[in-house]
């Protein structure tokens, strides 16, 4: 099977994204065109909107073996359906309160702004997240198969 | 579920080839669950490659598609039509990009195959649940309401009646004609202003297929693209317009003398009065506001009297029309930075202050002084007369930061017509930067440049002080560096274009947005200026932003070419990715109401309903749910969980 | 032990006026607890009681599956404290009842309710249904032979009654004042809650082991959710096969994605009435979740569910000046 | 009797004492005791703008401490420098916690400056009673004098510490109307007179001068009225060039003075140039006021 | 007079100094010359206001070297009518605090003769003193 077993090379996290199509996933596309490189760690969920993401898929991401979640949607005030990204921040910020009352590092769930020509701000965004997440090492609070 | 699901890698030339094993991606993808058929091909955006798709569906029976290759943005059109063809519902299609988000940012290591596989998976599990999906057609109104009777305004309804559909123009005023109406002569070719407006006038007053509202203001709007309600309030003439023949006799009668709001003060009007001689409709009004007669109670009826085909009827009540369209035209035009706020110019101490647009009415042969230029004051003609550019305009601190963009040429042209009618008449421009970037614009100010009396002096003015009946204006010549002092008898303001009153309240009701200075916004600067950001609603002219004669009518036929693409089709075709209930599971709680930006759902006996025509498809409603009983077709939750299931581990 | 002259006389006419069809109350148990009981004739609302002993979860009866598959038993009167009522607020503004559906009978002046839990740790030799007041700050237990204990009220009362801001009811069709107006002292209400302290004063990796040891000991008898008066879902997603958010399993993966999901659900909308604890059969600290969430949204976002009836729904709008953590990310 | 703070700052002991005096005694007239604070010292005019040179508000700032002392709320002053300049100062100090901590450290033996003192002008405080209250108290009316009100600059700029609208001030307009007299509004009563220029050139102050009282003249005016020291020295005592008629230059408080009640010899101090006396005579308000 | 640009002098550049001093953006200047039209010192200036804000834009160093802002009276007229928001009396503020801090000052006590000293009054001494000596 091609799927390495990840924990016996050097751990790499994994990182699930729910970009939003018009802002954040453009500007994953244009990190792209630019040819800028980011880890590989990252695999993206295309939704219409941020405002699409439910808590549910946050927690099923880390039940499915995500050490962590890029929520990354249009800078507030540019949302292509006016305040999707406004409700994605109330839930979001709820969400991750939550899962750090219980003991999930906050840093695991990043919610971000990307717009749709800020192709090296994803790429940043990606870095940054994939480190921080690699110093808290795999997610084993309550995955459904062990890491 | 579809468990006959076709993969296609794309190579892409070497674009995605060079960073991922496509034959190890596609042995990978073919041993999937739910995967009939994978196979990989060089460009599978060109037609062979779309051909191999059609073959493949057909020989291999399959039921869903999956094309690995660049991103949804760029082909999902192209390949929707290959599957449509080939007999799958286009909407079993998905796209994994494995281009933008994969080759091209990462490194042709193991782990961006892994990646780029797992994007294929991803995009299997949610192809083996798509639901085929219709596009939903919605009914379409093919009538339009054009709110401003301008040239703007004019000129599209005209292209749009001409195309054969009913247009309803809707005028604030008592008479079409707009801020053009108001000018004399046009730069840069000197064409007098109403010899080119008064044919459109008139052609769009004698067209079958549109209805003027004048005295008529738009108070609500409701519905959406395609299908719009839109309440027109028409305000009473009090002058039958079948009976009134523009004979004029109920004038002299009229007691009542008031200033001119057409002429901006400069003239006087009777309190029954047409604003200009070419006006249409021609149709004289009543102006209850400064009549004698207050409210019920009439006590002077000698207009009425003086009326011979008794067409004047002082009980005319407001009334309202409820319209259906199916887009809007906002063509609502452009007002002047009101002259008292510029207190450094003392305007409201000194008639002989005026600004560019009571200039145009002094030029005016209509105008209160039958274009003989005469200043307010004493009715003398001036001797001197100073022009003070970017009066407003680029001045961020204290008025507008941006640039009117027309008071360079109609001030060059004000500057030409005195020179003429007052030949050794003495010109001051003052000016920071002349701007004239349209066709025969600068040859135009070069020729006013040329002429001798008029001096263009870099520099703006600072402030005005009258001295002895005249004006004294404190400049300065920055080419110089030294200050300039003149003494001139009249002083014209070239003020900033600023929107026209009521844009505000119009932009609430009709639910379109307006940028930080008041002008309505464009869907896209650059790519669409002439849509709002609301679909179905169109701009046209000054509303949207400064600019010309020529701009404004190229802009309003942009307008209505929209209005006309829209039209071309029998109904409108609407993305099916929109919101569907669950009735069974619907609790009635309202939390999706509230959430929509649309207000595209409401509630009916206590169950959520979904209207399709404003739906857009965004999905802020279905995490809203807590019982899951509504979201968009295409990215429906079972779905999604499926691509986590597929991509986490 | 039965109701007030006034009180008594007052629900029999709502009966013979045909205002309602029945009287949702408490009556005494044979312990030291009382039981929610649905008064359908005149008569049975002499078992009624107001003892601070009784205190059980009426509300739940007027939104679960047994309410929706008997609707005779709208219109409906409940006497309901203070915090029921914020309860019945949160349940009209979602639109699970009708105002016009409930009469609400508003105790005033209440001075909390006893946790039979608590009081029966405290005083094991306890038999019977004692005669229970609260007086000011101390709870007295009489018995035929006289006074038996004298205890502090922070002591014995329910959490949610440490920290009531709603001593009075926010909305009655008819007002009766369980303490005399002339004796009525505002009881204090504590603001600080040890267990969510705790909790705030870990590390993630201590926070995780304490969840982790109470989430494993959860056997999913949803006995929290049917307990809950918010949750009256159809078809409860937990349950759901297509799709399938939770697994059946019971182990500690998926009881943590079920509590987390059910806390998510009631985020903004539950008032921390803490009977998802009392009902968990095996002491789940379920009440820590719901008051941390409680005032979380209060201290962000200023909101306190239950206020207002016509209320929107915390997550359904949202306000630019949100202080969140994207806000505090990008500085 | 309401009592208010009063700082009156270097001129108006000495050069324009006329001003200071008529200024308590129309204030007394209109039931307000105007009480010089014990200590003062000069207002560090003019307020000095660039960064850095915080040594030089601590003029200012100590007026401030001594008002915060002596436990007003609010200080008045007639000079229209001095209020620019106090104003300046507290505004900055307000908009500026740092900057406020470090001068009060520097002014280690004075107490802490909280920053709670308003800065009052004495035609704001006029103002503030409202015409009609000033009109009730007028004894003398100034019915036929044509006076046109020259502001100056530091009276109305910056905005920030003007008292009025910086291109079309009316506050001594309403006022003068109260007092019964014939206002005339000159352009020119905002342009500058040439300040403190006077003392390394002297020849711009009579150009200025003289373009002051000419459009002043142009429109009207008799008299000139203004609350700024400086301006009254560049327009009555240097005035235009000597060939070149001059009006009278008043202080607005010795007009207010006198339209109350108050004796000519107590508001008509012998330092003006150009005697007032023939002109007021001509309006009869040198006699006793009517009962 | 040949004029360098930014010569290299080893003092930070005066743009920059200037800058600092008055905490004004000299760049956002377009040089309509509204400071300059309405300055009542403006005759007596040997640059205007503008043009001493262009040669600041420009970096020229000798742009300490005119005498426009000892003729500032400091009235704020410019101040309050620059559209761009510039305020110009900082700037001629800062250029003479630049001239003081290079040791030169523009009055003198004794540069006055005694007769005319008794005549000025102290706002005129004071005001003058305060804005033309380090």
């Amino acid at each position: 099977m091609l799927i390495g077993d990840r924990k016996q090379q050097s751990y790499e996290p994994r990182i699930v994204a729910f970009l939003c199509n018009w802002c954040a996933y453009a500007g994953a596309d244009l990190a792209g065109t630019q040819r800028l490189s980011y880890p590989p760690n990252v695999r993206v969920i295309r939704l219409m909107c941020s405002g699409r993401v439910d808590p549910g898929f946050i927690i099923e991401a880390f039940l499915e073996g995500a050490d962590g979640v890029i929520v990354a949607g249009c800078h507030p005030g540019e949302c292509h359906y006016e305040h999707g990204n406004r409700l994605a921040e109330r839930r979001m910020t709820t969400l991750q309160h939550l899962l750090g009352f219980i003991g999930i590092e906050q840093a695991r769930v990043r919610l971000a702004w990307v717009s749709a020509a800020e192709g090296r701000k994803f790429a940043q965004l990606i870095e940054t997240t994939v480190e921080e997440v690699r110093a808290l090492g795999p997610f084993q609070q309550f995955p459904r198969r062990a890491p | 579920m579809n468990n006959r699901v076709g993969v296609f890698i794309c190579h892409c030339g070497k674009n995605i080839a060079r960073t991922v094993d496509v034959e190890a991606l596609r042995k990978e993808a073919a041993g999937l669950p739910g995967v009939e058929w994978a196979e990989d091909d060089m460009y599978l955006c060109s037609d062979p490659g779309q051909q191999l798709i059609r073959e493949r569906i057909a020989e291999q029976n399959l039921d869903a598609v999956v094309v690995a290759a660049c991103s949804p943005t760029l082909h999902t059109t192209t390949f929707r039509r290959a599957v449509e063809s080939a007999g799958v519902n286009p909407f079993r299609l998905e796209i994994a990009n494995i281009r933008e988000q994969c080759s091209w940012v990462h490194p042709g290591t193991a782990e961006t195959t892994h990646k780029a596989a797992a994007l294929v998976r991803s995009g299997v599990e949610k192809a083996r649940r798509t639901q085929p999906l219709e596009p939903i057609h919605v009914g379409l109104q093919r009538a339009v309401v054009v709110i401003g009777g301008g040239v703007a305004g004019i000129q599209a309804a005209l292209d749009i009646a001409e195309a054969g559909y009913p247009v309803h123009l809707v005028e604030q005023g008592p008479n079409l004609g707009g801020r053009m109406a108001q000018l004399s002569e046009t730069f840069p070719t000197l064409d007098c202003s109403s010899c080119i407006l008064t044919p459109k006038m008139v052609e769009v007053s004698h067209h079958p297929l549109v209805t003027i509202h004048t005295l008529a203001e738009v108070t609500d709007v409701e519905g959406s693209i395609g299908n719009f309600q839109v309440r027109i309030r028409q305000q009473p003439r009090y002058v039958i317009a079948e009976g009134c023949t523009g004979c004029g006799d109920c004038v002299p009668a009229c007691p009542q003398v008031v200033p001119g709001e057409f002429d901006r003060g400069l003239g006087a009007r009777k309190a029954i009065y047409i604003p200009f001689p070419q006006a249409v409709p021609f149709t004289y009004t009543l102006d209850r506001e400064h009549c004698l007669n207050q409210g019920p109670l009439i006590i002077c009826d000698r207009c009425a009297q003086a009326c011979e085909p008794r067409a004047i009827d002082f009980d005319q009540q407001p009334s309202e029309e409820l319209v259906e369209a199916g887009a809007i035209v906002l063509a609502t035009g452009c007002d002047t930075l009101p002259l008292s706020h510029f207190r450094e110019y003392g305007h409201d101490r000194h008639p002989d202050v005026i600004d560019g647009l009571m200039f145009e009415r002094l030029l005016s042969a209509s105008g209160p002084t039958h274009g003989e230029i005469r200043r307010p004051s004493d009715h003398r003609v001036p001797k001197s007369i100073a022009f003070v550019q970017c009066a407003g305009s680029r001045d961020p601190e204290r008025g507008k930061a941006y640039c009117s963009q027309i008071c360079c040429m109609y001030t060059a042209k004000h500057a030409l017509l005195y020179h003429h009618a007052v030949p050794d008449g003495k010109v001051y421009i003052f000016y920071i930067d002349i701007r004239a970037g349209g066709k025969g614009y600068e040859e135009f100010v070069e020729r006013v440049r040329a002429e001798d009396g008029i001096n263009y002096i870099r520099g703006k003015v600072a402030k005005l002080i009258p001295k002895d009946g005249k004006l004294e204006v404190w400049g300065v010549d920055t080419l110089l560096g030294e200050q300039v002092k003149v003494e001139v008898d009249l002083v014209v303001l070239a003020t900033a274009l600023v929107p026209s009153q009521g844009i505000q309240e119009l932009a609430r009701v009709a639910r379109v947005a307006i940028d930080g200075d008041g002008f309505l916004s464009e869907a896209h600067p650059k790519l669409r200026p002439v849509e709002s950001q609301t679909r179905g609603i169109y701009l046209a002219g000054t509303a949207q932003g400064p600019r010309d004669i020529s701009a404004t009518v190229a802009h309003a036929a942009g307008a209505a070419s929209k209005v006309l693409g829209l039209f071309s089709h029998d109904e409108l075709v609407e993305e099916p990715t929109i919101a569907r209930v669950n009735e069974a599971l619907c609790r009635g709680c309202s939390f999706c109401v509230s959430v929509c930006p649309y207000d595209a759902i409401s509630l009916h006996e206590g169950t959520a309903h979904v209207n399709e025509t404003l739906c857009r498809g965004c999905g802020a409603c279905t995490p809203a749910c807590f019982a899951a009983a509504l979201g968009p077709r295409g990215f429906e939750d079972d779905q999604i969980l499926a691509q986590i299931r597929a991509l986490a581990c | 032990m039965s109701l007030p002259q006034v009180l008594d006389r007052h629900l029999r006419d709502l009966f013979g006026s045909g205002r309602v069809n029945s009287v949702l109350g408490a009556i005494p148990t044979r312990g030291p607890l009382g039981m929610a009981q649905l008064a359908r004739t005149p008569e049975e609302v002499e078992r009624f009681t107001l003892s601070p002993l009784a205190c059980p979860n009426l509300l739940v009866h007027l939104t679960s599956k047994e309410a929706r598959l008997d609707p005779t038993r709208f219109p409906l009167a409940v006497l309901a404290r203070g915090c029921e009522t914020r309860m019945l607020n949160q349940i009209f503004s979602e639109h699970g009842l009708r105002r016009d559906q409930v009469y609400v009978v508003g105790l005033a002046h209440c001075p909390g309710a006893i946790d039979p839990r608590r009081l029966s740790a405290q005083l094991p030799v306890l038999r019977g249904f004692p005669e229970a007041t609260i007086e000011g700050e101390e709870v007295v237990i009489r018995e035929e032979s006289g006074e038996l204990a004298r205890l502090a009220r922070t002591e014995l009362v329910l959490e949610r009654c440490r920290h009531c801001q709603n001593h009075e009811p926010l909305i009655d069709d008819y007002r009766f004042d369980l303490v005399e107006e002339a004796d009525w002292i505002e009881p204090v209400s504590v603001d600080e809650d040890p267990g969510v302290e705790a909790i705030d004063a870990m590390i993630p990796i201590e926070r995780w082991a304490y969840w982790r040891s109470q989430l494993e000991r959860c056997i999913r008898c949803h006995a929290c959710r049917d307990a809950c008066p918010l949750c009256y879902c159809e078809n409860c997603i937990l349950e759901r096969h297509t799709p399938c958010w939770v697994k059946r399993s019971v182990n500690l993966p998926e009881n943590t994605a079920y509590q987390l999901l059910r806390v998510m659900h009631l985020v903004g909308r539950c008032t921390a009435c803490g009977e998802c604890e009392r009902a968990c059969p095996v002491d789940l600290p379920l009440g820590l979740m719901m008051r941390k969430m409680e005032n979380l949204v209060r201290e962000y976002y200023g909101h306190r569910s239950g206020l207002d009836p016509s209320g929107e729904h915390l997550l359904s709008i949202f306000d630019p000046r949100d202080t969140t953590a994207t806000a505090r990310l990008e500085q | 009797m309401t009592s208010l703070a009063y700082y009156p700052g270097c001129s108006l002991k000495r050069f324009a004492s006329g001003c200071e005096i008529a200024g308590l005694e129309a204030a007394r007239r209109l039931g307000i005791e105007l009480v010089e604070l014990e200590r003062w010292n000069c207002c560090g005019t003019v307020f000095s703008m660039s960064s850095g040179e915080r040594m030089h508000h601590l003029g200012s700032l100590r007026n401030l401490v001594r008002v915060q002392e002596a436990g007003y709320p609010e200080v008045v002053t007639m000079c229209a420098m001095c209020q620019n300049t106090l104003r300046q100062v507290n505004n900055e100090v307000r908009g500026d916690g740092d900057s406020l901590a470090m001068m009060n450290r520097f002014m280690d033996e004075e107490p802490a400056y909280r920053g709670e003192v308003e800065v009052l002008h004495y035609l704001t405080l006029l103002d503030r009673l409202g015409s009609e209250a000033i009109a009730a108290r007028v004894e003398r009316p100034l019915t036929g004098l044509r006076v046109a009100p020259y502001y100056g600059c530091t009276l109305v700029r910056p905005p920030s510490a003007g008292i009025d609208d910086p291109e079309d001030p009316n506050i001594m307009e309403r006022l003068l109307e109260a007092l019964g007299a014939k206002v005339v509004r000159d352009p020119m009563r905002v342009e500058c007179c040439g300040a403190y220029m006077g003392v390394s050139k002297p020849g711009t102050i009579n150009v200025r001068a003289s373009a002051i009282h000419g459009s002043a003249r142009n429109s009207g005016a008799e008299a000139l009225a203004t609350m700024c020291p400086l301006c009254a020295h560049n327009l009555d005592a240097v005035g235009p060039a000597p060939d070149e008629p001059a009006l009278v230059v008043f202080y607005f408080t010795q007009l207010v003075a006198l339209a109350l009640g108050a004796k000519p010899e107590q508001c008509l101090a012998a330092t003006q140039r150009v005697d007032p006396r023939p002109l007021l005579s001509t309006k009869g308000l040198l006699e006793e006021p009517q009962p | 007079m040949k004029t360098s640009m930014g010569s290299g002098s080893t003092r930070i550049p005066l743009r920059q100094q200037v800058e600092e001093l008055c905490e004004q953006s000299i760049g956002t200047c377009y040089q309509c010359g509204n400071c300059s039209s309405g300055c009542p010192m403006g005759p007596w200036m040997d640059a205007l206001p503008n043009q001493l804000i262009r040669r600041l834009q420009l970096g020229l160093e000798d742009t300490t070297r005119f005498a426009s802002p000892w003729v500032c009276a400091s009235c704020f007229a410019c101040g309050v009518r620059c559209p761009k928001g510039i305020d110009v009396p900082r700037v001629m503020e800062a250029l003479r605090v630049v001239g003081l801090r290079s040791g030169e000052d523009h009055i003198g006590p004794h540069t006055i003769e005694k007769k005319r000293l008794s005549q000025l009054p102290q706002i005129a001494l004071v005001a003058h003193m305060r804005k033309a000596t380090g």
